[in-house]
């Protein structure tokens, strides 16, 4: 057993969170205010910090980059917003907030998502073996008619209504697919937990 | 000044970011940088302002005594002993550290870790043969989950000179319907958000400026 | 209540206790499952192995606590096959809560192979913003960190001499619990052309198949699966190949209660059609 | 030598000639072999892709390459005079060419043949050479023409994304314009958003508050900007019913968002009076810490209806079926697809990926966002008609199929 203060109030507060399994109680509600509490201060260090020293501090004080100014302007600009009249004011963060990243991602989105998705479903039917071919043509059927499911400007009737149809078919495929996947991954989570429960609190396992 | 400044800036930053994909000119570069930059301190601020509201939210459960008013205290008490502790000892180490490590981690992992047993329950109780799309969801759901540990490549056998294991067929599924299924979502969301992200840069899209229509 | 009924509504923490007992019984008892290799985990594998001794990895722990269950594993053993390759390695970590992990596996890792800090590896720490990161490496490796994850300036230090663009990294492993790999795929390697190969949580995992049908992330790990694979691989087991027996028991139990529901279900349903025929 | 000999011992003379020309092939082979040769064809081209800043360099193995250590790019600013060098020896070589004005730039391995020289000036000359270097000795290339690197405006390998990107937006102004015009624009019934009313109208029977987690991204991901969105319209629907709306948040500029859009949504009804700031709240930074403190809230306070909408990860299923078992009515929607398996198993409606974006739209009815719509939808056929031709046209052409191909990759 271990003789780390640390690793004993990791265990306590770890069965506190698992206990929520069962229903809430006390234990679980002081441990889920305290998860809050030291998490919100933990990222509002992190982010505060970070953002305010590395990007505004230094650059302006340290390497005399005024133009890094402005961040600060915008960022104060947000406290506008504690007083109903001035609230207008912290719109120009925001707008320049989103706007920023709206105007990157359109490029990013559009080779990414779009293009070059699309570029990998064409295939020459020609060129392969019969079972690659197979699979590919499976591939773009079901990209075609998934796609077709989201076409909202008109009434699912007729071709749409059996290509959309199709659609789910492919999609109800994938979901499975993604929930079998993903346990997994939810179980290798749990196994870590109990590892640390079972070896580093309790010793019993290697 | 309050109802179209915003939108004008909107659109002269999202332009500008926009026209920075396409060009090598290094002053749309330094541009981009400079707006990240911005970007960091303004959410840096801003969390400043969110954890006021928590605080606030705390404050006025135990002034009113609401339900559970006596936990909101461990709350506060979390979060100004992280920030006293990070002025006074710095990050790197001391209790700051050591809170992170062994309450705040601890405690996510859990979280994190609660998942296992809702999937469980979860695909316990949606696997069901009711309808022909949930038959699909099932059949799939199962073969992977079965295909994807070691019992999975035991069982099959061998069909017309290949190989077939449950590991095989989970593996087909994975990269043949399940990855034309995420595809075409893929592509149709990759419209929904360059739609979006050029409503906003137009201005047609206003409401997270907090504008009602 | 009818058997069938039972059957269709297990309570919630009956559920929960099996799944305890199915994860904790076979780490106590272990039973000792066999691995078979899949072809995403060779991949990542086969870009490892040919690297050559004194080539150069960018290595990006892209994940914080709570996935370090599974995604540890993976970094570390990376880090042996790297280490053992000869190859130097310049870490990073994209997420602020990574840098305690980073640096307890890196220090783990290269101690086993001895490694020397600064000439054979080196840890750049965090940088917040993770895209704007991304991209400025490719600027300048140098300038998007001016000192490493210790404070000192990489301008002094050995290995970093050798790093100015990704034109300098020979592969781009990044271990990830969220899309970051991605990321670094579409960034890194679409707008500089870096190789990346990744490992992933099994959730995430699903995710860069199109991507490595695509080509643009020619290997990667899924989940402790993948781990326990690369593990066989590079044959060192650690704790991948460990968990697979409790990862394997309890995939059985949920299957067997989706057997259970689903019975109970049919039953119901031939139970409700007799009725009606009476 | 011995050959020589051979040849004089025999009287046959046409064996002279032809031994003599043996010797001279023998003699070139083994020259070819040994004496080193210097870096032959070096050629400077313009990088391209950039602003002018670059140089690429090309050359051919300098022989052999077992003596070789390294080669070393030698730059003159501007297009150099003509130059003779009479020496190998590596100290007179590099005396000679550092006295008339020429640098070296870099040392390259002997494997590499290539070299990209940084931090030009776009517009000027530079000429180069690059010299092989073993020993005490070093051979330079002859020097290569002058070239100027040039700036490129325009990155080339983005020329189908900016034409993609042009029409999209083409399209996108044309149909809002149409709209604005007062086009009539159809757009069927999406099953999720239906249910938006009669879950506000349950919670408002049951007397209980409506949650609705706005998902875990900043603001400046898309799906927040949809997920704020729909927000607008719930709160709207919520006000009118006056029922008591709570929205936690994860990040703090969306809280900020937040809170406006649901205050101006109780005005625009006429119900300033309801809005309350302690109902839109930021929770902590910490995935999973807002998760527990969402999880615990939806257990404690039993909200009627949870609406879960935006960006998720890991933390969804948590969310749903902590919901799910408090027996709420529960609207999901997202676009990250690993989470929407666990929204359909958990949740009684789901909008999926692209319904997430259609969502504000078809619960606002706005004109200007149907247009919008409008263009994703033709967008839509136009990806489906170039891929349905990806498949016909390499059946005629496969050569032309490589070039089409390539327009989108």
């Amino acid at each position: 057993m271990s003789a780390d203060p640390g690793i004993w109030v990791a265990a306590i507060l770890t069965l506190a969170i698992f206990s929520f399994l069962y229903r809430e109680n006390p234990v679980f509600r002081f441990a889920e205010h305290l998860l809050v509490g030291v998490s919100a201060g933990y990222y509002l260090v992190q982010y505060f910090f970070s953002a305010v020293y590395r990007k505004l501090y230094v650059p302006v004080f340290d390497n005399h980059e005024y133009i890094l100014i402005m961040g600060g302007v915008l960022g104060a600009m947000m406290f506008a917003r504690l007083w109903r009249k001035y609230e207008w004011v912290s719109r120009y963060p925001i707008a320049f907030y989103v706007a920023a990243w709206a105007g990157y991602v359109i490029p990013s989105y559009v080779q990414v998502r779009i293009l070059q998705q699309a570029e990998s479903t064409m295939f020459n039917p020609m060129a392969l073996p019969p079972a690659e071919a197979i699979s590919n043509f499976i591939i773009f059927l079901g990209v075609v008619t998934t796609l077709s499911y989201f076409y909202f400007s008109a009434e699912r009737k007729g071709p749409l209504k059996i290509s959309s149809h199709v659609g789910v078919i492919f999609i109800m495929i994938g979901f499975g697919a993604t929930f079998g996947y993903n346990v997994m991954g939810r179980i290798s989570l749990l196994i870590g937990r109990f590892q640390f429960l079972l070896t580093d609190w309790l010793g019993i396992v290697q | 000044m309050k109802r179209q400044g915003p939108v004008v800036v909107a659109f002269i930053i999202g332009m500008l970011m926009l026209i920075q994909f396409f060009t090598p000119n290094p002053f749309f570069l330094r541009l981009y940088n400079l707006f990240l930059d911005w970007k960091q301190v303004v959410l840096g601020c801003t969390l400043i302002l969110g954890t006021w509201s928590l605080i606030r939210y705390h404050t006025r459960r135990i002034g009113r005594r609401q339900q559970n008013w006596q936990y909101s205290y461990v709350t506060l008490i979390g979060l100004a002993f992280m920030v006293l502790a990070a002025l006074i000892w710095k990050t790197e180490g001391g209790p700051y550290r050591w809170m992170f490590q062994n309450i705040q981690v601890p405690m996510q992992a859990t979280m994190f870790s609660l998942l296992a047993f809702y999937v469980a329950s979860a695909s316990y109780r949606a696997f069901r043969a009711r309808t022909f799309a949930a038959t699909l969801l099932l059949i799939a759901g199962a073969l992977v989950m079965l295909g994807r540990v070691p019992v999975g490549a035991l069982i099959g056998g061998n069909i017309g000179g290949h190989e077939v294991t449950v590991s095989t067929i989970a593996d087909w599924i994975l990269n043949v319907p399940n990855l034309a299924a995420k595809r075409g979502i893929m592509i149709g969301v990759g419209l929904g958000m360059t739609a979006t992200a050029i409503k906003i840069i137009l201005g047609i899209e206003t409401t997270y400026l907090g504008k009602s229509d | 209540m009818a058997f069938y009924d039972r059957m269709m509504q297990i309570d919630r923490r009956i559920i929960y206790l099996c799944m305890t007992l199915a994860v904790a019984i076979p780490l106590i008892v272990p039973i000792g499952m066999p691995v078979q290799v899949s072809d995403e985990a060779r991949g990542f594998y086969d870009h490892i192995e040919d690297l050559e001794a004194g080539d150069i990895v960018l290595f990006s722990f892209d994940y914080e606590g709570d996935v370090m269950a599974e995604l540890n594993p993976m970094s570390i053993a990376a880090l042996r096959h790297l280490f053992r390759q000869g190859v130097r390695v310049v870490s990073v970590t994209m997420y602020a809560g990574g840098t305690g992990i980073a640096q307890d596996i890196l220090e783990e890792t290269a101690a086993e192979y001895g490694k020397e800090y600064g000439i054979d590896y080196v840890f750049l720490g965090y940088n917040p913003d993770w895209s704007g990161t991304i991209l400025r490496l490719g600027e300048s490796f140098k300038a998007t960190y001016p000192a490493d994850q210790f404070g000192k300036s990489t301008r002094e230090i050995p290995l970093m001499q050798d790093v100015e663009t990704y034109d300098d990294i020979a592969l781009l492993v990044s271990i990830a619990g969220s899309a970051l790999s991605e990321y670094w795929a579409i960034w890194a390697g679409g707008r500089y052309g870096v190789t990346v190969v990744s490992g992933n949580t099994a959730i995430q995992a699903i995710l860069i198949y199109p991507y490595y049908n695509a080509g643009q992330i020619p290997g990667f790990l899924g989940g402790l699966k993948g781990a326990a694979e690369y593990e066989r691989l590079v044959d060192i087991p650690g704790l991948g190949i460990k968990g697979m027996d409790a990862q394997s028991v309890a995939h059985l139990l949920m299957l067997s209660f989706i057997v259970i529901g689903n019975v109970g279900y049919f039953l119901s349903r031939r139970h409700e059609r007799k009725l009606k025929e009476e | 030598m011995r050959s020589m000999k051979a040849v004089t011992s025999r009287p046959a003379a046409m064996y002279v000639p032809l031994s003599l020309l043996l010797f001279l092939i023998a003699f070139v082979l083994l020259c070819a072999q040994d004496v080193p040769a210097s870096p032959a064809r070096v050629r400077a081209a313009d990088t391209p892709d950039d602003w002018g800043t670059c140089l690429r360099l090309t050359w051919s193995q300098a022989g052999p390459a077992d003596q070789i250590e390294t080669y070393e790019v030698w730059r003159y600013d501007g297009a150099a005079p003509a130059l003779t060098i009479p020496t190998v020896a590596a100290d007179s070589v590099d005396m000679l060419l550092k006295s008339l004005g020429w640098a070296v730039v870099d040392t390259v391995k002997i494997t590499d043949t290539t070299f990209t020289d940084t931090g030009l000036d776009a517009g000027s000359d530079y000429t180069y050479i690059v010299a092989a270097s073993f020993g005490a000795t070093k051979l330079p290339s002859e020097p290569t023409v002058p070239v100027s690197p040039s700036k490129q405006y325009l990155r080339g390998a983005t020329v189908n994304v900016l034409v993609a990107v042009a029409v999209f937006m083409a399209l996108v102004v044309l149909l809002v314009e149409w709209a604005r015009r007062g086009a009539k624009l159809f757009i069927r019934r999406i099953a999720g958003l239906e249910a938006v009313e009669e879950a506000v109208g349950r919670a408002t029977e049951m007397g209980r508050p409506i949650l609705y987690v706005p998902g875990l991204d900043p603001m400046d991901e898309v799906a927040t900007v949809a997920a704020i969105d729909i927000l607008g319209q719930v709160a709207k629907k919520a006000g009118e019913y006056e029922t008591r709306l709570v929205c936690p948040n994860r990040d703090p500029i969306v809280m900020a968002v937040a809170q406006q859009v649901v205050r101006e949504s109780y005005a625009s009804v006429g119900k300033p009076h309801l809005y309350q700031d302690e109902n839109v709240f930021y929770v902590t930074y910490s995935q999973f810490g807002y998760a527990a403190a969402v999880a615990a809230y939806m257990v404690r306070e039993r909200p009627a209806t949870n609406f879960f909408i935006g960006k998720f990860y890991a933390e969804s299923l948590v969310l749903a079926e902590t919901g799910n078992a408090t027996g709420a009515i529960q609207i999901a929607g997202t676009d990250s697809d690993a989470q929407l398996p666990f929204f359909i198993s958990a949740c009684d409606y789901t909008l999926i990926g692209e319904e997430l974006y259609a969502g504000a739209v078809y619960l606002s009815r706005r004109p200007l966002l149907l247009g919008a719509l409008k263009a994703q939808d033709y967008a839509k056929i136009i990806i489906l008609v170039a891929m349905v031709l990806g498949i016909i046209i390499p059946m005629l052409s496969p050569e032309f199929f490589e070039t089409y191909r390539s327009l989108f990759g």
